[in-house]
């Protein structure tokens, strides 16, 4: 279970952590990119940040709308929409709920996923932050059908991410600006992928502190 | 880092003030938005067009709104595409009664947001519709990739399709004409030097002393390749042979040549590419129609251009021989 | 040196081809010489307007030519002034009994190549007159010294004497209002990059990463001192004291902006550094009734700029006002 | 006496001897001016020299005076107007002659300077080309008058001019484009001055080679 608070708390520590890694996720964009995505991320995240104040009181699917109404007018480029349709999609299916059961964070995962699909028009393989989310999915919902709590769950959803981003470094780009650098995006990791990994982790790492 | 500038991360908000108030009579910024429009806007009883992307590339793409061109640009930070909401906005701004087209490049970002932006607009009730400008043919293109880049050859959809708008085809019209556009420009280029992100303060890549970047595109990022630097004649037809690879032309087939710098080239040159480009032509019995010199659609202050080849039909001519008044493409 | 260019011994000539192949229904070149007149020319029954000088100032001063501007430019080498041969040719062919006014940018090249011209053509009974460009204050004025240059105010002087010739005034009248356009135009410019003369191969001067050069002339000579490179904010503030030093504005004042770049200037610093002339002029209470952004008067592919401001009274303001349709310069 | 021979000898070998300086020429006007001046000098008296074939068999003046249209129609800038000015007055002094003498001589010089003073209006002490041709006149005048031959004249000629060249460095140039410079000017010496002294070098080792 997921209260309103510890939504908030986890969101907070979602952009701390986009905080600490700003410089990595650009470096990592530089390379295939245009070495923008950790200052886009940063940006975006911060105004999430100073905006969840205003509307914690709120229910669940209106904080988490706030955030991604903030995201896509904040970030720009290929990332701010597609995590803000992320957000968006997770909010609706939330809609009104003062706390969220492990039925509603599968289900806003799985929503969350298909907008990005829905937006990019990418898929598993191609490079991108469905190369960590989609597997990420996969591991939480299994490990919770396995009757796994959410925070063991989390973890599982984390390292399978961690798995996902490894795996971008293997692949060539199809999908955004680092296609069109063709077979020389193979060797990198994508920083979509690993931008995802490190949200799945914080929330993980939030979800097991408050269980301490 | 040298550039005439006061705070990297205040260039757009400032130069969007400077274009203002150099052209009050064409262009006004919604207010504490990113966004340019016609002075007059909203145009009553017209299609209205709206462009954008990131900054770096002007005159794109505020310099091209005005009568016969755009009703609205937006501007994203530096190479940047700018977000939805400013996009809409934009929409809401300039919409006349006949709906609104918005003019994209093709990029994943740019795509996106001016996407969401029509949705949101959709749903309050204005008629939006789209089209997506690839021109950009050193890229391979593809259905399994995300295809050809937009570039330079924006200008001239632009032109014509604002023109179309102008003359009062409805939405429809001006979007199968814009898509005519599409279908038949091609560009290609090449530079000299790199160009250096405000914000970033390095430049995007290095060349040595004697080489250049061949198939570039408008962002500082590097071309398809990297070749020691040739004459203005094997260079120009380097990029036309890329083009005519792409796109049949044969005698007495007649064409637009827009013949684009990319900031930091002086028009010197680009008339010594504009003459080799015409003997090209000329030698393939390919007539141009009209002929555009100058920096249109630049990456900062890069040295180098591109050259676009539209195909023309008897539409086309017309439309693009039709009065433009913007800052920055004027057409008695 | 990296140029788009094929051999720089031929870079006018070229230039001169890809200038007419761009611009038909403009412009046409007198065949064999480096001169450019108006397509339809001679335009009998008004008074034509000839200007010119070296090369690499482009789009002056072949752009230029063309409705409401000038009726023919002569194109000297890079940085040198024409010869007067040309001139005296280029006088002829746009002669169309009115007589010809030749403007001249205060070079002791450019003056006696000019005026030796004018005596050629004065002696086959053609009416010439000649006025001269010095609105450099970068320069100190003395009647000692060969006195201050000419650079970007001369566009101004194109702009409104051409109207005056196009509006039919006659050569006495013509050559009055480009004196009062000369006696109010003051410029000062300033560059962060030097340029490099095709045949020359290498860079005019050198300048460190931090640095500028103030108070330079257009052919890519050192200006009057070098600094740190200083804000846009700063530079502007600068260049404008140094104007107001020389010709007294005050509060109600009308004026004609023009930031000038140098070829090599993104258009986003342009519109960065005329935000900042705006401001200081709204804090002097100067109006400012008309701006004009962009490359007019250029040193090959030399970053920086200048600003020009030229008071204006109603007889300026009109002529300012009036028609224009050249190739660079386009007012509807 | 010169000979039309030689003087169509003369001005072939000034033809080579620009060729030759021509980079140092144009460095010296890099300086303080704009890089041309060597450039815009060879290529006027590289089309002197093939015009000179055309007109061998002409009078002194018509040889002349069409070194000085050739020069007014190819050089540009200033010095173009300048030198071809000069000549254009020498060539009038000896108008019709098939050979000059002494007096000629010194009489072309003087309107040769004149010439140059009426279209330039500078003074000595300007930093300009005048700089070497006064001293090298008055040096060419005395020594004749003094009784010595053509050849050690212009030997003092140049000699005076070369003197004159070396002033230029330690004066502001007011006249010309080095004047813009203002006292920046000062410590380089002018290239107008340096093409005048090498030209009247070249007459004067012409003339001395002609006597061995
Ligand atoms: N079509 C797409 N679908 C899903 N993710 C995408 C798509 N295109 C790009 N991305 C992700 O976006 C990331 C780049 O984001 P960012 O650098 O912020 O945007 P931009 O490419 O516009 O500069 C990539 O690393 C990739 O993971
Ligand atoms: N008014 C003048 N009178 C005499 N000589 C002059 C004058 N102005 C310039 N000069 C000479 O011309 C030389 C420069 O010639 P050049 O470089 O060919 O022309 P430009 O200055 O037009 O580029 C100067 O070094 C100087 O000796
Ligand atoms: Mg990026
Ligand atoms: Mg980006
Ligand atoms: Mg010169
Ligand atoms: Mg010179």
């Amino acid at each position: 279970m997921i209260t309103r608070d510890l939504l908030v708390e986890i969101l907070k520590n979602v952009a701390d952590t986009i905080k600490e890694n700003k410089e990595l996720l650009t470096d990592l964009d530089a390379a295939i990119g245009d070495a923008d995505h950790g200052i886009n991320m940063n940006k975006g995240f911060k105004t999430v940040s100073e905006k969840l104040d205003t509307v914690k009181d709120k229910d669940c699917g209106t904080i988490l709308k706030t955030v991604a109404m903030t995201l896509i007018s904040t970030v720009g480029g290929a990332s701010g929409p597609l995590y803000g349709t992320a957000f968006l999609k997770a909010s609706m299916a939330v809609n009104g709920k003062m706390e969220l059961d492990n039925e509603d964070i599968i289900k806003m995962f799985d929503e969350a996923i298909k907008g990005i699909v829905m937006r990019g028009k990418a898929q598993r393989g191609e490079k991108t932050m469905l190369d960590a989310l989609i597997p990420a999915y996969e591991a939480l919902k299994g490990s919770l059908e396995k009757g796994d709590d959410l925070s063991e769950a989390f973890i599982e959803a984390a390292d399978a991410a961690k798995e996902g981003v490894e795996y971008t470094k293997t692949i060539k780009a199809t999908k955004g600006r680092a296609s069109y650098l063709g077979d020389r995006s193979i060797g990198h990791q994508d920083p979509g992928a690993t931008s995802s990994y490190l949200i799945l982790r914080t929330v993980a790492n939030t979800l097991n502190q408050q269980e301490d | 880092m040298k550039k005439i500038i006061n705070n990297p991360e205040n260039v757009v908000n400032e130069m969007l003030e400077g274009i203002v108030k150099a052209h009050p009579q064409y262009v006004k910024r919604l207010e504490g938005l990113n966004v340019l429009v016609r002075a007059n806007s909203p145009v009553k009883g017209k299609v209205a067009l709206v462009s954008g992307g990131g900054s770096g590339h002007e005159p794109s793409h505020g310099g091209f709104v005005g009568e016969g061109m755009l009703d609205g640009a937006v501007a994203g930070e530096v190479f940047t595409s700018p977000t939805p909401d400013q996009i809409f906005e934009a929409i809401k701004a300039v919409d006349g009664g006949e709906g609104v087209l918005l003019v994209i490049k093709n990029y994943t970002g740019d795509v996106m947001n001016f996407q969401m932006a029509g949705e949101l607009a959709e749903a309050e009730g204005i008629k939006v519709a789209d089209v997506i400008i690839n021109d950009d043919v050193a890229v391979e293109n593809s259905t399994y990739t995300t295809g050809r880049r937009g570039i330079a050859g924006t200008v001239l959809v632009h032109k014509i399709a604002g023109a179309a708008a102008e003359k009062g085809m409805d939405l429809e019209e001006v979007k199968r004409i814009a898509e005519k556009v599409i279908a038949n420009v091609r560009t290609m280029g090449m530079s000299l030097t790199p160009c250096t992100v405000p914000a970033v303060g390095k430049p995007g890549f290095q060349l040595g002393e004697d080489e250049m970047e061949v198939g570039l595109g408008i962002h500082g990022e590097p071309g398809t390749h990297r070749e020691k630097v040739k004459t203005a004649a094997e260079i120009t037809k380097d990029l036309l042979d890329k083009i005519f690879e792409d796109i049949e032309l044969v005698e007495k087939d007649e064409v637009a040549v827009l013949v684009n710098g990319l900031g930091g080239t002086p028009l010197m040159e680009l008339y010594i590419a504009n003459n080799e480009v015409d003997k090209i032509l000329k030698e393939k019995g390919i007539k141009t129609y009209k002929t555009i010199v100058g920096n249109y659609m630049t990456s900062l202050e890069m040295a180098g251009f591109s050259v676009s080849i539209l195909k023309l039909d008897e539409e086309l001519k017309e439309l693009l021989d039709y009065k433009a008044d913007t800052p920055a493409f004027k057409q008695l």
